[in-house]
């Protein structure tokens, strides 16, 4: 029984030293809570995330820190599991008392989040697209990228200049293809869109022929919008070439990165989508007020990670840098004085595009923060 | 009137006959032993006369009831109970709840009293236990009334499952192959053993190898090879019977 | 000897459950207890069936989830009180599972466990599509649980909730292991021919056994939804009904309490674990693998065995 | 219409060879020890990303697959030393949570060694779709369906010519006697996992340039695989091979015909369906409980 008790206080000990390695840091310190999807199904969009904001964080605390105070990131991983995320939430708040938040890869993870950010009162910065983050606008909660409305609106908007209307959707059934396709059937209408064919696919099938042979077979389609992240949209474009499609092709923002393009190879040819300007940074023309800040964060990133920069790693960029200058201009971590200066954030420049937010607007892109790209030659070129 | 009816019975496996038109009847308060070499079909009898598998064509009456279509445990409530000759213990369980689960047809078994763990089914478990507890000393377990039935020898797992099929209150127990495996001693035992069974007014069929112990006990003899009947009578005659004496002797050379 | 292990481990349970919160600073670690408790109740749902009956579930997420969304559906859509949801979502899987549980428990070993995890993915997939109903894969927001004007808010009012329930859990799962319905369960593991021939309708006590531990599942995943306020078809997953394995698995196969333990383990690993960061993974699967070779009985039946060991060493 | 169920037919094959090579490798190992492997997935993966990421770095194609078959087996055979070997006389549960453990720890290892992006290597005969009666084909898929053919004839032969294959078909079905016949039981253990090991890699380098791998690749083909095996009888190479097929198939003429959202649960209910009916898979052994 003895040693029964002896395990026990062990096991406890363990569990404290891990639980409280957090807790115990100098009071000063700006801490930054995070949660990311690092592992699991949208682990390719959680790593350079994390990866971003540890290099930032760290390169800030070479630099003296923000007003002298060094700034610390805690991080967890939630696998891309919602209720994780909402306790991991729970311990950056309860626990490791961070003064804010910035994480929640998928819509899921930090729409479960919420609901322990907005009662605790912490300011949060989403990482993640879907428009019910911010719509309806909640106090404490705002969001850096692009949301799959807009990018459903920039696409069906560039369809209209080409003169395409009846068109075929192929969505990926899990979080961000479906919230994406929900999203781009309310706004079609607007765009004069008509959708004719609807079909989804799950993340890891190796084949997706079948759906895109029923969208062939399809009356009248004049362009195929696929949404969707990781390797899924690759698959359906060579699927797409296999079965020798020649119909417009666009990809939503989720494959805005150069792995899209190395893993479909070819097929991904005369593909459009919508981007932030950081996938095309030395395309933007020399007055646009986004290319410095996007070909600095593109130098940076690459010559760190030696890896492609992944729109993924600038929404956590913006993110960062959102609430560091918020922090600033508080003049200290209050809570509720950082939360109103977050949302006074006005004219920043970021990876995304133009930030402007209000108290209507917690995320404060535009349309225009969108480029719409194709691919050429194995490798973006900026059409509009 | 018979308590047990087997009529032009036949089982076949994958074409094979393993149980051959095969017709007989069992008296109550008899002991009557099924003998035959390896692989004439005794098994598979049992098996069949428990609705552990299905009849090809034939039929079995128990009671006068035609047990077509009836699941083991449907005649375990009309009153027939067995042993295995590859044992069916518990050995998740004790030795005594062995037995008791045998007494199951008799408890309470609704769920939502056991759930609630009511007084009633409190009073009538701890005197399931104690009529189990007797049971096991009927049989001659009583030093294995609190042990764990994973840590019993190979012999008293034999007589667990006796206890246990009489735990049900048979009227008819059919025991396969009770003393297989068993030492001299031992079978002497079950001899015993399945003697006191009888005079309580059970029917008991048994399936067995040991001749002598057939021999002495049965009040009538059933033998069969391939699946079909050799002979049929009191222990004298069928001991006396050519057919069964080549067969014996055929499967024994 | 039955009864001081009831009642000496259902007090030693209900002590822990009391004391543990004075090792508490912050809502967090309640958070964490009502979640580690929850698990332990569906575990003993699971080990009723797993570690009793000797059935095996890869599924048991799917009744999870479909309890947490039916009494998400039931209180958000249709204005249902939290309660009444939670039960008649409870008796819909309770349905289900006896409705799916005749074909299925007939079949063996890993052929069942193919067939509970085919259920459990066909239950995700639905509500992963029907997004019109369930928010689709990324979730939908659900009330707190309020009964007549009272509302559960806080992890704190929670943790007692949970608590009690599990104490209750607890329980009924020592009652029910040790009554002839328990034992006839119990038999059907140990031999089911054998528990046929005296008497045991062993088809109806698979499917009783498979009703119950799903009805566990649904009444927690209800409380789980009502708790985190917001719930994603993740939680049905196959993952999911894993993860409930294991824990059964890894606390003991065939103890309640054991059950417990398991569950409170597997759901603290992971907060523990953030320290190792990006090892987390290999070192819960090495946990997991050495934890199954070492002692292969699970964790609170080798600690008891073991324990005895040594006191009749020292004897 | 021909051409669009022709089409189907071929997504289905695609899809269904894949499986098949991933339902091999449960049948190999549970036919010689009555363990269903759940980290057989990860086997497919670490063939697939070690070829990936050798190719990646320069390595002929040729040389980094062989290189990649090797690192697969010594993981398998590792698997099979240190922790199923131990663990023998468990209980199948806890064996089942071994082997999941097993997949965890694998998955976790490559995210380390490697990366967590997806990685794809070459088609081994070009892009260029072949067209077959109004459908297309791509070359890369008939790879995968010759590999399955090649090795379902290689067991074959393994299993019914060679001394050491039929020792552990014996094994599979009587422990004892086949230790008692001197067939190294733990011999045979450790080769038929090696055995899956390669088999999985193999199969993870034919199907990458068709599905590409990462770290959790492993994961959907170990489902899918398990299903394929046991839809087929567990422990029938032949079985494993046509319900990969079947499975494969369904789902494509489900995403055909009915819908695309529901073809894995169409799948999933045919399986349950086949079981219902045949409790011991399509071509499993009727087994009668010998009493």
């Amino acid at each position: 029984m003895r040693s029964l008790a002896k395990w026990g206080v062990a096991a406890c000990a363990v569990v404290a030293a891990g639980v409280f390695a957090g807790a115990a840091q100098a009071a000063d310190t700006i801490k930054i809570g995070t949660f990311l999807s690092v592992t699991g199904p949208a682990s390719f969009l959680g790593e350079p995330e994390k990866k971003t904001l540890e290099m930032y964080v760290e390169r800030l605390n070479k630099d003296g820190g923000v007003k002298g105070r060094k700034v610390e990131l805690v991080h967890y991983d939630d696998g891309g599991a919602p209720d994780k995320a909402a306790t991991f939430a729970k311990r950056l708040i309860q626990n490791d008392n961070v003064d804010i938040i910035i994480g929640g890869t998928t819509t899921g993870t930090s729409m479960a989040a919420i609901k322990v950010v907005e009662p605790a009162g912490v300011p949060f910065i989403s990482l993640a697209g879907g428009i019910d983050i911010v719509d309806p606008v909640k106090k404490w909660v705002f969001k850096t990228p692009h949301t799959d409305r807009m990018a459903a609106e920039k696409v069906f908007l560039d369809m209209k200049k080409r003169g395409l209307t009846k068109i075929a959707m192929i969505s990926e059934d899990a979080g961000f293809g479906k919230s994406g396709h929900d999203q781009s059937l309310k706004v079609a209408g607007i765009y004069g869109i008509q959708i004719v064919a609807d079909e989804v696919y799950s993340p890891k099938d190796p084949d997706v022929t079948a759906q895109l042979t029923k969208i062939k077979n399809a009356a009248g389609v004049q362009a195929v919008f696929n949404f969707g992240f990781g390797q899924g949209p690759a698959i359906v474009t060579k699927n797409y070439k296999q079965l020798g499609m020649s119909l417009p092709f666009y990809q939503s923002h989720g494959v805005a990165s150069k792995d899209f393009i190395k893993l479909a190879g070819e097929a991904s040819e005369g593909i459009r989508l919508p981007a932030a300007g950081l996938v095309v940074a030395d395309q933007l023309a020399a007055t646009d007020p986004q290319k410095p800040v996007v070909t600095a964060f593109k130098k940076e990133y690459e010559a760190a990670f030696k890896s492609d920069v992944s729109t993924f790693a600038g929404h956590a960029y913006d993110g960062l840098q959102i609430a560091l200058a918020a922090i600033l201009r508080a003049g200290s971590t209050d809570k509720e004085k950082v939360r109103s200066e977050i949302e006074k954030t006005s004219g920043y420049v970021g990876t995304g595009g133009l930030v402007s937010m209000s108290p209507e607007d917690h995320m404060g892109l535009s349309l225009s923060a969108f480029r719409m790209v194709e691919v050429r030659k194995g490798d973006w070129v900026l059409v509009d | 009137m018979s308590l047990l009816k087997v009529d032009g019975l036949s089982k076949e496996f994958g074409g094979v006959h393993a149980i051959e038109d095969l017709s007989f009847v069992i008296n109550p308060g008899t002991i009557h032993s099924i003998i035959g070499p390896n692989g004439a079909g005794k098994t598979t009898l049992f098996n069949l006369i428990t609705a552990v598998y299905t009849p090809s064509c034939g039929k079995i009456l128990f009671d006068d009831k035609d047990i077509a279509g009836k699941k083991p445990y449907e005649l375990a409530a009309m009153g027939m109970s067995r042993t295995f000759q590859n044992l069916q213990i518990f050995f998740n369980m004790p030795a005594i709840e062995n037995v008791m689960v045998g007494h199951h047809l008799h408890l309470n078994r609704r769920f939502l009293p056991s759930l609630l763990r009511l007084p009633a089914v409190v009073r009538r478990d701890r005197e399931c236990r104690d009529y189990c507890a007797s049971l096991m000393e009927f049989v001659g377990l009583s030093r294995y009334v609190g042990a764990d039935a994973a840590s019993m020898p190979y012999g008293a797992l034999k007589r667990l499952e006796i206890a246990r099929a009489l735990a049900a209150k048979p009227r008819l127990l059919l025991l396969d192959e009770p003393a297989a495996g068993l030492n001299a001693t031992e079978s002497r035992e079950i001899d015993e053993v399945i003697k006191k069974v009888a005079r309580t007014g059970v029917t008991v069929v048994l399936v067995e190898h040991d001749m002598k112990m057939v021999m002495g006990i049965s009040d009538a003899i059933l033998a069969i090879d391939y699946g079909r009947k050799l002979a049929e009578g009191t222990p004298a005659e069928v001991r006396a019977n050519p057919a069964v004496v080549s067969a014996y002797l055929g499967a024994h050379a | 000897m039955w009864k001081t292990a009831r009642i000496g481990g259902l007090g030693a349970l209900a002590l822990i459950l009391v004391l543990a919160p004075l090792g508490f600073p912050n809502a967090y670690f309640y958070d964490i207890a009502v979640k580690a408790l929850f698990n332990a109740v569906v575990c003993i749902g699971l080990n009723l069936l797993i570690g009793y009956g000797g059935q095996i579930s890869l599924g048991h997420a799917g009744f999870f989830a479909l309890g947490a969304y039916g009494s998400a559906i039931l209180t958000v859509t249709y204005k249902l009180p939290a309660l009444p949801a939670m039960l008649l979502s409870a008796l819909g899987v309770g349905v289900l599972a006896y409705l799916i549980g005749r074909p299925i428990l007939r079949l063996k070993g890993h052929y069942l466990a193919m067939a509970t995890l085919g259920i459990g993915i066909i239950i995700h997939i639905v509500l992963k599509t029907e997004s019109g109903l369930t928010g689709g894969p990324d979730g939908m927001g659900v009330d707190p649980f309020s009964v007549m004007g009272f509302t559960m808010m806080g992890d704190r009012m929670w943790y007692w909730a949970a608590a009690a329930l599990l104490v209750l859990a607890v329980w009924l799962s020592l009652n029910l292991i040790d009554s002839p319905v328990g034992r006839a369960l119990r038999a059907v593991h140990g031999s089911e021919v054998g528990a046929e021939v005296v008497g045991v309708d062993t088809s109806s006590y698979k499917v009783m056994v498979f009703v119950v531990s799903a009805v566990f599942a649904s009444l927690i995943g209800s409380l789980f939804a009502h708790k985190d306020g917001f719930i994603t078809p993740d939680i049905g997953s196959f993952f999911r009904s894993v993860e409930f394995v294991v824990m059964v698995v890894l606390g003991g196969m065939a103890s309640t309490f054991g059950s417990v333990v398991g569950a409170i383990i597997l759901t603290l690993l992971p907060q523990v674990l953030t320290v190792v960061e990006d090892y987390e993974a290999m070192v819960f699967g090495g946990i997991m693998m050495g934890t199954m070779i070492f002692l292969p009985k699970g964790l609170l039946p080798s600690l008891v065995a073991g324990l005895r060991k040594r006191g009749g060493a020292a004897q | 219409m021909f051409a669009e169920l022709l089409q189907y037919l071929f997504a289905g094959l695609t899809s269904g060879a894949i499986y098949a090579l991933a339902g091999l490798g449960f049948a190999i190992i549970y036919n010689s020890s009555h363990v269903i492997n759940f980290a057989q997935g990860e086997f497919i993966m670490i063939g697939g990303m070690s070829t990936a990421m050798m190719v990646a770095a320069g390595v002929p194609l040729p040389v980094a697959s062989l290189l990649a078959v090797l690192v697969t087996m010594l993981v398998g055979v590792a698997l099979e030393k240190f922790a199923i070997e131990p663990a023998r006389n468990a209980d199948v549960t806890t064996i089942i949570i071994i082997t999941i453990g097993a997949s965890i720890f694998l998955r976790g290892l490559a995210q380390i060694v490697w990366d967590k992006e997806f990685h794809s290597l070459p088609a081994f005969s070009g892009e260029t779709p072949l067209n077959v009666g109004g459908a297309t084909l791509m070359p890369q898929s008939i790879w995968v369906v010759g590999v399955a053919v090649v090795v379902i004839v290689a067991l074959w032969w393994f299993f019914n010519r060679t001394l050491f294959g039929k020792a552990m078909l014996a094994t599979s079905f009587n422990r004892l006697a086949a230790q008692l016949m001197g067939i190294g039981v733990k011999k045979v253990l450790m080769v038929s996992f090696a055995l899956s090991a390669l088999l999985g890699a193999v199969g993870g380098i034919v199907v990458t340039p068709i599905t590409f791998t990462n770290y959790e690749a492993g994961i959907m083909l170990g489902l899918k695989g398990f299903s394929a095996a046991v839809l087929g009888g567990l422990g029938n190479g032949m079985g494993a091979i046509v319900g990969g097929l079947a499975v494969g198939i369904a789902e494509a003429l489900a995403s055909g015909y009915l819908s695309s959202a529901y073809k894995d649960a169409v799948a999933f209910v045919i399986i349950l369906f086949v079981l219902f009916f045949l409790p011991n898979g399509l071509f499993g052994k009727k087994g009668t409980d010998r009493v």
